[in-house]
Formats: C-alpha cells, structure tokens, sequence
C-alpha cells in the first residue's frame, strides 16, 4: 500500500449526523503541511512549476551567460545518432550544440537532484519506521525557528513533523520527472531554458537534501545545530586492526546505526571497529562518535587493499561498482543493502541472520543483499566477529622487495600515466622504484585519487595503485587526524549575530567547501584554502568529503583545523554542516540571513530572497574536485540562488561556465530600492560559474566573488583588502578591476589609500552611489502563478 | 601529417581534429598570419622544464618577439613577473574562452577581435575543454597550442612529441618568428 | 497549493461528536484507489519496488541474455572522465563496459518513462480541470469491465475517476526519481540488476502511457474502444491550402483541442484546416474527424518548407528543436506551449489573446509561449485567419530550374551521405539533377526521414533536403490517404472472442508496430508488414508514428490499409490503438487475455500474469525505426511482460540485445504445472530482443517469435506454416530450427507433413509433452513484499 | 599506415581503431592464420556492384576458396541459393555476434570456436555496432570487414575507398587466398 494512505491529515467536522447521514462544514486536507498558526503572507510561487521561476532565472543568465565547453562534438542520446553537432551543425532533431550541452547539464542535474531526493525518500520512510509519523522535525530544539529554511522558501510550507516531508518529496519527485521528460529528444531546444531548467533542478535538490538531513536529525539523535559537535577519528591510521573492522560504504545511514545499535545492545561496542567511507561514515559519527571516519571516496581502493577491513558493507552513491570484486580480493565478506545498488548478489532479506551469518562465513557465498537495515548491522557484527581472528593473520602488505620486483615488468609505455586522471608520472615512479628508490612512488600517493585506471591501462597487468599505497604504507600509518562531526543546521542567534557583521564587513564572506576533493592535491588544497580563509575570518563551512579532506591536515603545532578552528557559524569558525545532504544547512544559512536577521518573507518567496541573497550575502561554494551528477545539482542550487561556485581544473569537465562580463559596463546595473534609479553596482559577483585552474587562482577568485552591491563602505573595504592582498600574494600584483568595485572613497582600504587612489587616478573612475540593490524589477509582471 | 592521439588516452573529440604541427614552419607561418593574435598561459609554463629553461621562457620569448598580448592564468603571473614580463592581462582560462569568443571582444590589448589563440601550459583536460569551447563557438579565430601533447580540438598541435623534439620546434619557432612563414597548412 | 489536497478520500466514520470531541471508529482513507466492492484478492507486489519483481527479471534475463554492442568505447558521465571502458577496462568509478551499457540503457528507458508519466500528469491535471475530479474513467462504457489492466496489475488498484489517477502517477514518479539515482555514478554496478531496473522503468512507463491514454479518452470523448472508429484524413495532399492552415506539432493535446473548440464556438469549422505531425495530429483525430494529419515526425521539415502552415503550434515530444526557426524561415507565427519546451519565447501567458494577436500578426514577435491551451488555441486560430490570406501569395515552391541551379555548387565531396542516417546517394542525385535529371533525387524522397544532417554537413550550404522535396513535388500532391483513427482500448469481449482462437491457433499471434519508422524505407516496410501479417489473419496493432505510416500505403486497388481491414481486435484486423500513449492498450490486451479470458487475478500479481503471457500469449512488438528514449522505455514495458519486441537496423544502437540461445536445451524448460516436471519447451519465443536486419529477415523473426510453450498442436501447426512458408518465400529454405518447435506429430502443419516427417528423422527429434507451462518456480519464495 | 574516419561521420568509436586495411596481402594474412573463421554476410551483399559482379559474388569465392562457414544475414541467404551456396547457416546479425562472443560456442560449422570473423555487407551502424560488440566482448577472437567503408571497431578494415580499388583489393584476396600470407599486419 502506499505510504500516502497514511499522509497528514487535518479535519475539521463542525457538525455531523452518525453513520456519514448529515454532514456540514467538513474540512479535510490532506498534505496540508503548514501549521495552522503560521501568519506568514504566501509569496507568488508556492510549488513552482518548471517555469514559474523563469523570469529570475533569465535575470541571471542574462548576466552570467553560459560559455560552453563541449566535453564531445557528437550526440549520441538516441539511436538518429550519433550526430555531429561541431560548430554550427545541427543533430537530425534540430538541435544545436548549445542546446545539446545544456541538455547534458539538465540531465547530471536530474540524476544529482533524483539521487538525493531518492535517498531522502529512504530515510524519510525509515525515521518515520523507527520514530513514528508524528516525531516532530527539530534540527536544533529551541535554537532554531526556522527550521527548513528551503522547504519554506520552495514549497510555502512549514513542515512540523516527519510525515509532512512526504507531500515535499511527491512534488519532489514530480519535479524531477518532469525535469528529465525535457531532456528527452524533440523537447526543449533554447539553451537558456534549459538552463532555466538546470537551475529548477538544483533547487529541487536542494529541498531534497533537506529533506534529507531533517528527517535523520530528527530521528537519530545527531547533534542538533551544535557548534561544539565531537570531534571523531579520522584517517586509516586510527583503526585499531587487532579488533574486528567493520567498514560501511556509501550515503544511507540505516545500516551502520543497524551495525552500531547492535553493538551497544550486545556489549561489543568496544571490541569492534566501526570504520566508513564517504557520507555514511560522518552520518555514523553523528549517530555514535566511537565510529571512525577512514577517508573521503578516493580512499575505497587503499583502504579496502589493505585488507584491514573484515566485513564490507555497502548501501547507496559513491560506492566503487567494483567494490565487492576488490572485498573478494581480500576474501572479506560482503554485504549490500540498498535496492539501489545489488551487484548481482543473492537477495537474502527473508532468511535468518543465522542462515546468513553461516553462508557468509562458510565462504559459500561471497556477497549477498539484505534489504533489512537491522538484519544487515547484525550479520555484519556477527560475521566480523567470527571472521576476524582467522584474517589476522592473512593481512598481506607488499614489501619494497615484492614492489621492485614487480615494477620490472614496465616497459614505460607511460599508458598508465595517459589514463590517470591527474597525469600523474607513474612511469618515472616505475623507473625509480626499478633502481630501488621508492620515494617517487611513495609521493604519488599524496596526488593519487585513488581511480585505479592506471592498472586498467597497464598492459602488463601491473597493480599500479597497489604499488603507489604499499610503497606509502608509512605515511598512511601516520593518517591519524580527527574532524568535527557534522554539527546539522545553523542556528537562529548565530545568524542574527553574524547578520550584522555580514554587512558591516567584520565578516568578509561565508565560504562553502562542499564536494569532494578529487583532484590530485585536491585534498591538501581545500585545508589550505579553507585555514587560509578561517585565519582571515570568513566562516568557513564544509560537508561531506571536503570535510574529511579537511581533516586531514596539520598545522605546524601539529593541529588540524577542526582543532585549531571553531565550529560555530561565525568568523573564523570552520563548520563542519555534515555529510553532503546537510550541504541544505549551509543554502539554508544565506536564506536564513533574509529571514531571521532581515525579517522578509520566505513562504513561497523564491525570487525575493534569492534576489536578497545574490545581492547581500557575500557566500561563495567551492566543488574542488568537482565530480558527481550530485556536485552538479547541488551546484545549480547555489546558482539559483544566485551564489557563485568555484570549481576546480576537472571543472571545466562540467560542460559549462556561467560567466559575467566585468567589461560589459550595462550588466551591472542594478534598481536603486531607494531611488528607484538603476545603479552601476560594479560586477559583484563577477561570475557564477568559474572553474580555478590552482588553487592561488581560487582563493583570489573566492575573495573577490564574496563581494556584493550591499556592502556597507566598511565591508566593502574588509572584502578588497582580502581581494588585494591574496592577488598580491598569489599573483603577484593588484587586481587591475579595482576601479569597478570601489563606489566611494570610504570603500578603500585604509593600509592600500596611496595606491589605490593613484589606481583610480589613472582610471576613468567616478564616485558613484551606493544602492538598496537589487534586480528585480517591480514594474514587469510577476511569473504566472501555477501548479 | 601524421595520425595523433589524445595525451589523455580516452580523450576523444570528435570528428574535427586537430592538423598535427610536423615541423616548425608550420606554426610560424600560422602565428605569422594572424593578426590580433594573443598567447595564453597556463601556470605549468612555469613548473615544465625543457632543457634548461622552463616553457614559460620560451613563451615570454615568444610574445616579446612578435609582441603578442599575454594572458596570464592561474597563478603563472608571478612567474613572469619574476621574468621581467608585467603586461600581462590576468584572467581565469575560462574567461579568458569566453571573452575570445566574442566577436566583439578587442582583446586583452583592446587592438582588436582576436583571430589566433596560441595556448600553452595549462592543465590538459583545461586546456581540451577551453580548447573544444573555442573551437566549436568561436569560429571567426583559430586556435594553436603549443605544449608536447596532442589537443585534438585545436586547429594545430604537436602531436605527442618527446621533450628533446618540442625544444627543437619550440626553438625554432621562437627564433625565427617574424620572418615569413612559407609553409602551407 | 498541490494537487495533493485533493486526493480522494474515503471517510468512515461510525460515531463521533460534535467539535471533535469524542470520535470512534474513524477510518479515513486518502489515496484509497480500489473501489470497496473490488473483491480479488490482492497479490504479492503491489506498487513493486526496484527490487520486487527482481527475481521474475531474473528468470527472463537467464534466459534472454544481453549481448552489449557500446555505441561509444567512453564514458563521459561525470568529471573523472571520460573514462575508457574497452574490453575489460573499468572506469574511475569502478564500472564494467557491461553495466555502462545496461547503465546508458536504463537512463534512456528513465527519461521515456519520465517522458510518458509527465505528459500523463499533464493529462490528468487538465482532465480534471475539464472533467471535474470525479469524472469517471471511462474506455468503453459497458463493453470493458477491465478498466485499466496495467494500473490493476501494477498497482494493485482499481481507478475508478480521474482523481484516482493521481495517486498512480505518484507512485511511478517515485519510481522514476529511484531509478534515475541508479544511474548515478558509484550505484549499481551489475549489468543484470541494471536490466532489471531497466524493466522496472518499462513496466512503469506503461503505467504512465495508460494514464495517459484513460485520462484523455474519459475527459475528451475520443472514440471509446470502438473498432469503427472513423477514417479521417492522412497525408500533405489531403490540405485545403486555400483555407489558413494550423499545424499543430507534439504529444499533448489540449491546444488542439481547444483550437477545434473554438473553430467549432465560432462557427469556423469549414473555414479553417487544422493539420498535425505526430500522436499530437492523431489524439486530435480522435477528438474531432475533421482534423487531418499530416505524417509522422519525419514530416515536419517538408511540410513546415512547404509554406503551407501559416501557424505552427507546437507542444511537448518529437518536435524538432529548430522548429522555430524553420517556422521563421516561411514567416509562419509561431506558439509553444509547454513548460517542458519553451523554446526561448516571451511567456505571454497572462497577456490578452488581443494583444498576442496583434504581436503575432504584426510581426513583432515571430513566436510566444502560452501555457493556456485555451488561449494559444484561440491565439492560433486568429492569428491563422489573419495572416493567411498575404501568406497565401508567397508561398515558394522550389521549380526545376531553381534546382538545378543550386545543385550545380556540389563538390561531390560525399559528406552529405556520410552524414546521412540512411547513407542515402545524395551526391548521385545531385550529379543527375545537375544534369537535368531529376528522378534520382525525387526517388532519395521515399527513404529520406528528413532529419537535414545532409545539409548541415554540406560545406557548399545546398539545402540538400529541400531540393530533394523539391524534386518529388509530385509525389506529395498524391500523399492523399485515410487512417482509422486511435479507437483506444479493446472491448473484453473482444478478448472474450479471440482467447479461443489465439490459443486454438485460429489467430496465429498478436502483433503490434509500434514507435516511428524512422528508417530508409522504413514507413513502407511497415506498412507491407503489417499487411502481409494481417492477410494471414494474425491481428495487427498499431499506435503513433507507425499508423500514420501504414496509412501511407494503397493496394492495387488503390486502397489503404485501414480500408481494406478492419479495425477490430480479431483475426486479420488492423487496430490502430492511437497515439503513443495509447500503446498501453496492447499491453493491456495482452494482460487482459489472462485477466478476461483466463480468469486469472491480476490485482498486484505482476509476475504471474507476465509469466502467463510469455508462455501462452503469441504478442511481439515491432519497432522498426526505433528512435528516442519512450521508445526503449515502452519495448522494456513489453520485455518485462515477457513479450518480445524485434526492432529494425538502427535499433542496435540501443546498445544491447536480449537474445535467447536455442542452442542451448536447458534454456528452454519449463515447469509443467499439470505434473510438476520440467519439459523442454522449445526456443519460444526465442529472443525478448532482436534486431533484424531487413523487413523480410524481420516477418520471418516474427512469425517464429509468436510461437509460445501453450500452443496446442492446432495452434503450433498454424503458426509453424506461416513460419516456414515465410521462410521459404523470404529465406529461400526451410528454416532449420523446425525440429525444435515440433513437439508431437500433431504439431506438423499438414500441408508440409511429408517435408518436415523428413527433417525430423534426420535430426534427434523426439516426441515430447506439451506442457501446462510456467517459469515460475512454486518453490522458491516469493519476492519480499516492499514499499 | 594512411588514417581513417569512419564513414559515417559522427560514428566515432574510441580509443580502439582497426587497422587499415592497405594492401590485399594485409587481409590474406590475416584470413590465412585463422583456424576457424566464419564469414558474415548482409544483405547489401546482394545489391552493392564491383564492376560486373556483386558483392557478394566474391565473398562466396572466398567462402569456397577457402571452404569458410557462411552466416547469412537479413534476406541474403536467397540470393546465396540463386548463386548455388546452400551451405549457410541463417541468422540475424546480432544473434551471430552473440555466438560468435561466446568462446564455447562451436561455431556454425560445429568445429570449434571463431577465431576470426569476416564481415561484409550489412548496413554500415548496423555492421559498426555488432562489430563494437565483438570487440569488447570477444576478446579471443579477431574481425575483419571486407567493406569499402573504415569500420573503426573493427580488428581490419579498409579506408573509404573506391570501388574500383575495392574491387582489385578483393579480387586480389579472393584469387590468391590459400597461399601464404607473408604480411605482417
Ligand atoms: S557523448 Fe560520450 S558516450 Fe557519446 S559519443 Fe561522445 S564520448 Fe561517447
Ligand atoms: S538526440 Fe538529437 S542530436 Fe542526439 S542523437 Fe538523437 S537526433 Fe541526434
Ligand atoms: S589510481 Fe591514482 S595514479 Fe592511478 S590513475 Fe588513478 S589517480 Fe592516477
Ligand atoms: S602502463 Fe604499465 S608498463 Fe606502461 S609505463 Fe605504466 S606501469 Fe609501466
Ligand atoms: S561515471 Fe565512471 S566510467 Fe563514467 S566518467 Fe565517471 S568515473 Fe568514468
Ligand atoms: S534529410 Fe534525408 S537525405 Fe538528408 S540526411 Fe536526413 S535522411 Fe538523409
Ligand atoms: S555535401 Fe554538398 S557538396 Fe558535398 S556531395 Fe553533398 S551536396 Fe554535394
Ligand atoms: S511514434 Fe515516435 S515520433 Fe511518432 S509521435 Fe510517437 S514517439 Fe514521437
């Protein structure tokens, strides 16, 4: 049956006969999320349907035109194809390139957008299986009052307790199908609507990380909007290998609470190891901060070779596709969880974890499915246990002899370094590992993203990656870092005090890190970015990979940054929010700034509090190691709410920029709130969409996109020190656009007057005023109202 | 002209591939040939060794010779500042893509639409993709790079070539520009 | 607000008092589809999940398994590629070349279900706008007690009015958003559990197409499963050009439904010609006879050249993306009127239909984009009137010489062809018509499907497609047809009549051409197929694109197809279900055999009736020009049906085959229910998936494809002697798989008993059971019950 | 060894080329090693010209010359009778390739597993995909196609090249098959 037989109701009976006789006055509503107390006025567009935001988004692409970067000159969509869309050429449906990449971008943004929704579909029905239908939505208790800051803005409701998320998923999910039908052949054709699409769908997403992260906040006891939130193990380093090793994969935490829970209740919470990967593994702290977190999803195939762990157990996203062959390998049981991702195993939901457990460890069976959470964490214990003692004693590391003698076999052919992602120089590693100097090897291990497609080029079958992490086995010994676990939403009293200091510029920027650091350094580029941008004190916030990449950093005490830094929402806190849905927090922060602080409205409110945001909040994201079809929507959610994200050199891999024109002086008018003028605000945020290519180029980047048309003079000139003296610093010299992003002499910074008013000397420029800013226009007609 | 594949293996275009650069008159008679063109650099300029040198010199060579406009990406800024060279325009790579494409763009030295992009030194995947944005959007220019490493979605590339081969041509090419390119491409 | 508050609701209530007080026994039911007095008993899967039906995939995918043909050696799905995947190489996410091809496959059938249930939703949305939420649903008045087959089999429900449908689409948007995360990088990565999510999705597009289907027939008053459903016009000769002519182009027909309203309000009936291109034209049929069509898809590049539209409006699916432009190229006004294809207009929604009027007529706007059916038909219609008469004088057509001349540019470089989908010999046409002689270019025009990629390759810019439009100018002056128009369901008694012969073998098989034959010669092929199938009195179903095309046909009588049979679901009729949605009722008869006939339960007894209809229902689809993604969405709805489906040439660019080995004995057992053993039944039907790769290398596969375990030896014997005899006309031999099919004596057609007594003493053939067939095994447990 | 692009032009295979087919010795060689080749033939065998003759004329010589099991495809199989081969085994190209993937299955003359598969005339995407199949998925065996358009996915193909050298390329192979093949391909 469908679970909507049982969605919220209201009824209201004024008077009524038995048995159905006379009814008057009956009032039922189904679905009706919003509490009956909640005053706030309804904004034009509730539930938007696919274009009732169009107009907003053309303000922004209107500005930040798409600069396309065909990742392929063909289409090959449907069996017309392939066809050849080089240049100016058309496919055989009419469409041209443009189009076509735009189209790409819609569909990763509609498999980002569906993987979340999906996944916060599971926990939804799972919270409400284990809490109950009416366990109240409480991301932070009394400290927060807003508690679903993008379910309010998007759908106009005020969700109160879990079954109320049911209603936001169906619309969701109708969304996200209707998004998808557009990127089928002979459907839409304007770039530009496609992209209006692209960024339906990020905030689709967004509301579905909400979603998402509410409905395990509230059901699991995870930290509630806490600054203070533990700080737990981080990094191979840290597991105890003489205990049983469970390691979870994936995003869908049920089965590692299912695997912790059991724990606790037998008395084994001390006698094994709980270690994860990826999102599930911060989800897993959050739950119980004994868990350990081994690593970003880069860490799969060095973690799982090493052969620490016992049992595997995997659920959803981000998991190797060839996760069960490499646990096969190091014949450690397997168990996969979600209906999602079976890997060809035997379904054994409805057997007894005895049988199980018996299969499992009898080695009769490698692998199987189990679509129980419950009896999934148990067999998983059960068979840890069991297997763990015999597995000791097997744990192979690859000596520096076995390594040498192995890399004799290159010929270096350098395919292995043609397929590596990051062009790293396996070859002269190879060579150097031959004469016995294992050092060059050893130093790929910092660089290696852990893709393993350099062994699949290899055509001498050598087990490249395997080399790189054996000839570093002593660095990863020392992989012992620890990381603030996700602390959940921001809370109200810590945006009304930031909100203040946001705009008078105590506060230079919110900067998100958010993704996962998949590039070679990408890792160490984000902590460094990330410290470099806390010692500055903007707020730094991060989720999921990027947190852990974080983590896994030293200061000279030896510190790591969640130890050196805050994890409040302040200046100079690094706020670790979560795993990746909990990225909704940190969206929900910047709407949060025009609700709780600037007292608008959000009930259905989209295009005034993005408009607010884009103009006032100086947030900027960072997807360093850009990668998934998730980064893409989560992307497109910032966008839409007119937040540029900077994205690292594989970014350019994502098939577009959006990108302003400083030089195009028309762009950058904005209405005066005030006077009703239309004022020359300068290209703050210059762009949308920018991919650096090292991370000097970023941080510059970053420090001039937090700027914005609302800065007070005196934030204004916090921003352009932190712009003028990272570029100094990095590149080398003052940014030659200063001109633009000062209005008023108080703009300048004090320290830089001398040269910065010779700069405007030399320049054309002119005092000019400061706006109320923003760029919707009040004379045009709203967006339709519809749906 | 030889066949030439992708450095990065998978990294496959299309049909429009890029005309392999076999000898170094072919890019001097292409760099000789346009007019507004602009060189941009990539900040592997400054880390890549050949011979002695780094890329970055022979490109700063490059420019001074036929005073080509420079972009200067990433971070290589510092570099040529290091190296005596402070005209430089300081853009991202992308940006720098978009604003080539536009017809109406008078270039980082305001002379005029560019109609040659000579591109070196960023890193590959960037470079295929600024590269195939250009290409496929920017039809009035041509596109040149000059790393050792086949781009598929310039209008010229070395092939992938060995160091010792690209200094040769690199020499070449730097030396000589300015004198009439004879060649045909 | 959402639709949601809406839903039905079933209130009980047996005492209670006033001001909710004191309340007892409350049963309130929201979303309760099944009518109370629905007494069949409720299978094991209603509303399956992914994983429910897992188990019944599996037993079809053992036996049919894929042979992968990637259409790319990469992956390009996120930034860590692309990723070369030749031979065994796998991606940085871990994939197999296998699962990345089950992978792209599943996307493709996500985005047709996604595409089919999102223009249901917009049925159903303007249904009950029109209808009223408790329109009843209504196929065939008393003629069809099975109201909805695949809803009842699916979902375990019984929709009794449109409100009913909403709930439906819930769930296979939820479905939809599930399966998509799958194809999510780091999900599955088995290539068999991805086939089986891939038949998830097919099984739920079906869904989708039956809402779709009832949702219309109910609210609009199409023909109501009436086999005499009335002939209306096909083809470009049909117009009346002095009148002024609408086009309407796409899938979703309320514009022009409300374009005939209004024609008919204004008394304008006779005065305006409302023409179609694809399942747009043929649901606007079934709502008024008077509308012609025009031709499939393939039309719509000669037909908008032709100059004869002086109005386009196009909706959603199939529509050349350059559809506005080619609408510009003729100074045709222009209307788009779907949110899923706006094509980059000015959204005039909300402006009056005066002012939209006056922009169109005036040439100020060459299109707008009205998401108001009412008004864009209103629009359309004015606006045809008014420009029409001008446009009548400058309507161009393309004249020998002019040909001639612009030919006289060609290279003979060949590009065009090699760009061709169909490798057409352009150049030679445009060798002889620069010569003056034209027929060669004129003849390129029966197998040219006009998608234009020659011309976007020429490099001397010829409008290649034109002139060879040009050059058949004849030829369209006599595309003057008739098409029985879409009479949606068949009747249960219907069923009733023909379970006796379809078992007896009276009716050797059910087969149904479905899609668009977008293939050189692809229209006539299926056009002599579906002929010759129905002079041997099998019964031939047809829907969409492929209707039209069968309409495209005379004998030598001159008269079409639908002329010459009738249109009834019985032997050597020819049944023109509808548009694309209505393919749903070929589904449905299948199922509605075992329901009507068999009297076997349907209600969420997916896999009983799938079972009964691969081993007893003799159904095969044909989709010979398979093209877009609903396409593989809807072959996957029959495959999980165990119906197999042959596709042309091209359709081996779906990347993968599902192919039976009848070489392989074992594969063909069966469970005989009458004794419990296991009998070979033969390779039938052998594939579930194939290519053919010509019409007669096609009818010959599909003669055999209709053979099924259940025949009885009648049956088999009939079916036998048109295998062999089309064999023999089209192979030139008897096939040599006889021997496999034969089971007892009986089984021998008569006519070629001698022949085959022959074959059969030479190979090993023995006489065995004929059995009561099954692949289900009462064993094994029944899947979990989930969701 | 001369470059080649798929005849349809957007086809574009990937990293895996054939290797062009540049002399009839090269394809002798290739037929001559094998131990157990099958020979595919389509449809268009029957319809495509070479001078006076078919297509398919000289794929039967070949088949004859060298006694190779015949697969016919499509409707191909009723010309093969006109020509007086009765010998073919009937079946959809697809189901062949699936087979002929199978490293157990024997063959269509039941001797034992294809070690080389020689295609021709089936439709060009049609002949593309089915030999994408075998190349990822037959790993222990090779393709030739004898077609005068580059199949990219195959083990050997020819160029695009016109009939007439097609034709003395094939009377080439046809003539002299069975004798050694000395070309190292
Ligand atoms: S778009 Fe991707 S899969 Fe398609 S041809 Fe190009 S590289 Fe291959
Ligand atoms: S979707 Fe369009 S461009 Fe892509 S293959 Fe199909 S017809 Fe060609
Ligand atoms: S595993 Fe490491 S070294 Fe190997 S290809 Fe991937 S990133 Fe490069
Ligand atoms: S691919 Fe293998 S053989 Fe070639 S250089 Fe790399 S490690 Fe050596
Ligand atoms: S999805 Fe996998 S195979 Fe495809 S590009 Fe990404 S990492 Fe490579
Ligand atoms: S329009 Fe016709 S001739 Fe031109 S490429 Fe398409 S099918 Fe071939
Ligand atoms: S592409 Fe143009 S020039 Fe070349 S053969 Fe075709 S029609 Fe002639
Ligand atoms: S048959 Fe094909 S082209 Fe025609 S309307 Fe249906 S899906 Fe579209």
């Amino acid at each position: 049956m469908l679970p909507l037989t049982e969605k919220k109701i209201a009824l209201t009976i004024k008077e009524m006969e038995s048995g159905l006789g006379r009814i008057r006055d009956l009032s039922i509503s189904i679905g009706k999320l919003s509490a009956a107390d909640w005053t706030e006025p309804e904004g034009p567009t509730p539930y938007p349907s696919l274009t009732a935001l169009r107009t907003w988004d053309r303000t922004l692409l209107s500005r930040y035109q798409p600069f396309y970067m065909p990742f392929c000159d063909l289409c090959c969509l449907c069996t017309y194809g392939k066809c050849d869309l080089t240049g100016t050429k058309k496919g055989a449906c009419g469409i041209t390139m443009p189009a076509q990449q735009s189209r790409t971008v819609l569909l990763s943004a509609c498999i980002g957008a569906a993987t979340h929704t999906s996944h916060a579909r599971e926990l939804v029905t799972y919270a409400i299986k284990k809490a109950g239908r009416d366990c109240p939505i409480n991301p932070g208790g009394n400290a927060i009052g807003v508690e679903a800051p993008i379910i309010r803005l998007v759908c106009g409701e005020k969700p109160e307790i879990l079954a109320d998320l049911e209603t936001v998923l169906d619309y969701c999910e109708s969304q996200i199908t209707a998004l998808l039908a557009v990127t089928h052949t002979g459907q839409e054709g304007d770039p530009l609507d496609f992209e209006s699409k692209v960024l339906h769908a990020g905030m689709i997403d967004h509301v579905g990380m909400e979603v998402a992260d509410l409905a395990q906040i509230s059901a699991l006891g995870y930290p509630k909007a806490d600054p203070d939130a533990p700080l737990v193990a981080l990094g191979m380093g840290t597991v105890d290998t003489t205990k049983p090793v469970i390691l979870v994969i994936g995003h869908n935490v049920p089965p590692s609470v299912a695997i912790i829970d059991y724990l606790h209740n037998e008395n084994l919470s001390d006698h094994v190891e709980v270690t994860g990967i990826c999102c599930t593994s911060i989800d897993a702290t959050r739950y119980s901060p004994r868990a350990k977190i081994i690593g970003p999803m880069s860490w799969q195939l060095r973690y799982i070779r090493s052969g620490i762990p016992d049992v595997i157990v995997v659920d959803e996203q981000c998991i190797r596709t060839d996760a069960l062959a490499e646990a096969e390998a190091i014949h450690a049981p397997f168990i996969a969880t979600s209906e999602k991702n079976c890997l060809g195993l035997p379904d054994r939901t409805n057997d007894t974890a005895d049988a199980i457990v018996t299969d499992l460890v009898g080695g009769k069976l490698a692998g199987v499915l189990i679509l129980d959470p419950e009896k999934a964490g148990e067999v998983a214990v059960r068979v840890a246990r069991t297997v763990a003692p015999a597995r000791k004693n097997v744990r192979a590391s690859t000596d520096p002899a076995t390594i040498r003698e192995q890399v004799t076999a290159c010929t270096q052919c350098r395919l292995c370094q043609r397929a590596c992602p990051n062009d790293l120089k396996i070859p002269q590693g190879m060579k150097a590992a031959g004469a016995g100097e294992l050092s060059l090897l050893a130093g790929l291990y910092e660089t290696c993203v852990g893709c393993g497609r350099c062994e699949q080029a290899c055509t001498k079958k050598i087990p490249v990656h395997s080399l790189i992490v054996a000839a570093a086995a002593e660095r990863i010994k020392n992989e012992k870092f620890v990381i603030r676990t996700g602390r959940g939403a921001i809370q109200d009293i810590e945006i009304r005090n930031v909100g203040g200091p946001i705009v008078l510029g105590e506060i230079p920027g919110v900067i998100g890190f958010v993704g996962c650091a998949n590039y070679a350094n990408g890792g160490k580029e984000v902590a460094e970015m990330s410290v470099e941008f806390a010692k500055r004190r903007y707020i730094v916030c991060t989720s999921g990979c990027t947190a852990m990449s974080i983590g896994m950093y030293r200061d000279e005490e030896g510190k790591t940054p969640y130890e050196q830094f805050p994890g409040s929402f302040s200046a100079g806190g690094i706020v670790n929010v979560g795993s990746c849905v909990a990225n909704a927090h940190i969206a929900g922060a910047t709407i949060k700034i025009a609700s709780v602080f600037a007292r608008r409205n959000l009930r259905g409110n989209y295009a005034e509090i993005a408009d607010y945001v884009h103009n006032r909040v100086g947030a900027v994201g960072v997807a360093w190691g850009a990668m998934s079809q998730k980064a893409a929507a989560i992307a497109a959610g910032f966008w839409r709410l007119g937040i540029p994200v900077v994205v690292g050199p594989h970014g350019t891999k994502y098939r577009r920029m959006l990108l302003g024109r400083a030089d195009h002086d028309a762009d950058w008018y904005v209405h005066d709130q005030r006077t009703g003028e239309d004022v020359y605000a300068g290209p703050a945020p210059e762009h949308l969409f920018v991919a650096a290519e090292t991370k000097e180029e970023a941080m510059v980047l970053v420090a001039k996109l937090c700027m914005r048309p609302n800065d007070t003079t005196r934030g204004r000139a916090m921003k352009l020190t932190h712009y003028i003296d990272l570029s100094q610093r990095n590149l080398g010299t003052i940014p030659d656009d200063i001109p633009r992003y000062v209005r008023t002499t108080a703009d300048i910074p004090v320290t830089l007057k001398g040269e910065i008013t010779r700069i405007l000397a030399q320049s054309d420029w002119k005092e000019r005023p400061i706006p109320d800013p923003t760029l919707l226009s009040r004379d045009k007609p709203s967006p339709p109202k519809e749906r | 002209m030889p066949a030439a594949d992708p450095w990065q293996t998978a990294e496959i275009a299309g049909p429009k591939k890029a005309s392999v650069i076999t000898k170094p008159a072919m890019a001097q008679a292409v760099i000789h040939r346009a007019q507004h063109p602009v060189l941009i650099i990539g900040h592997y300029a400054a880390t890549i060794d050949i011979g002695e040198r780094k890329l970055v010199d022979y490109l700063l060579d490059l420019a001074r010779a036929h005073a080509i406009p420079v972009i200067a990406t990433g971070h290589v800024n510092r570099t040529l500042k290091e190296r005596g060279y402070t005209g430089a325009v300081i853009m991202p790579a992308v940006e720098a893509g978009h604003r080539i494409a536009d017809p109406c763009w008078n270039g980082p030295d305001g002379k005029g639409p560019c109609d040659l992009a000579i591109i070196a030194g960023l890193p590959y995947p960037m470079e295929w993709t600024l590269l195939s944005g250009l290409k496929h959007f920017a039809p009035y220019m041509k596109t040149i790079t000059l790393d050792n490493t086949y781009q598929p979605n310039a209008n010229w590339s070395f092939a992938n070539i060995p160091v010792k081969e690209w200094q040769e041509n690199l020499e070449a090419i730097t030396v000589t520009i300015g004198t009439e390119g004879q060649t045909d491409v």
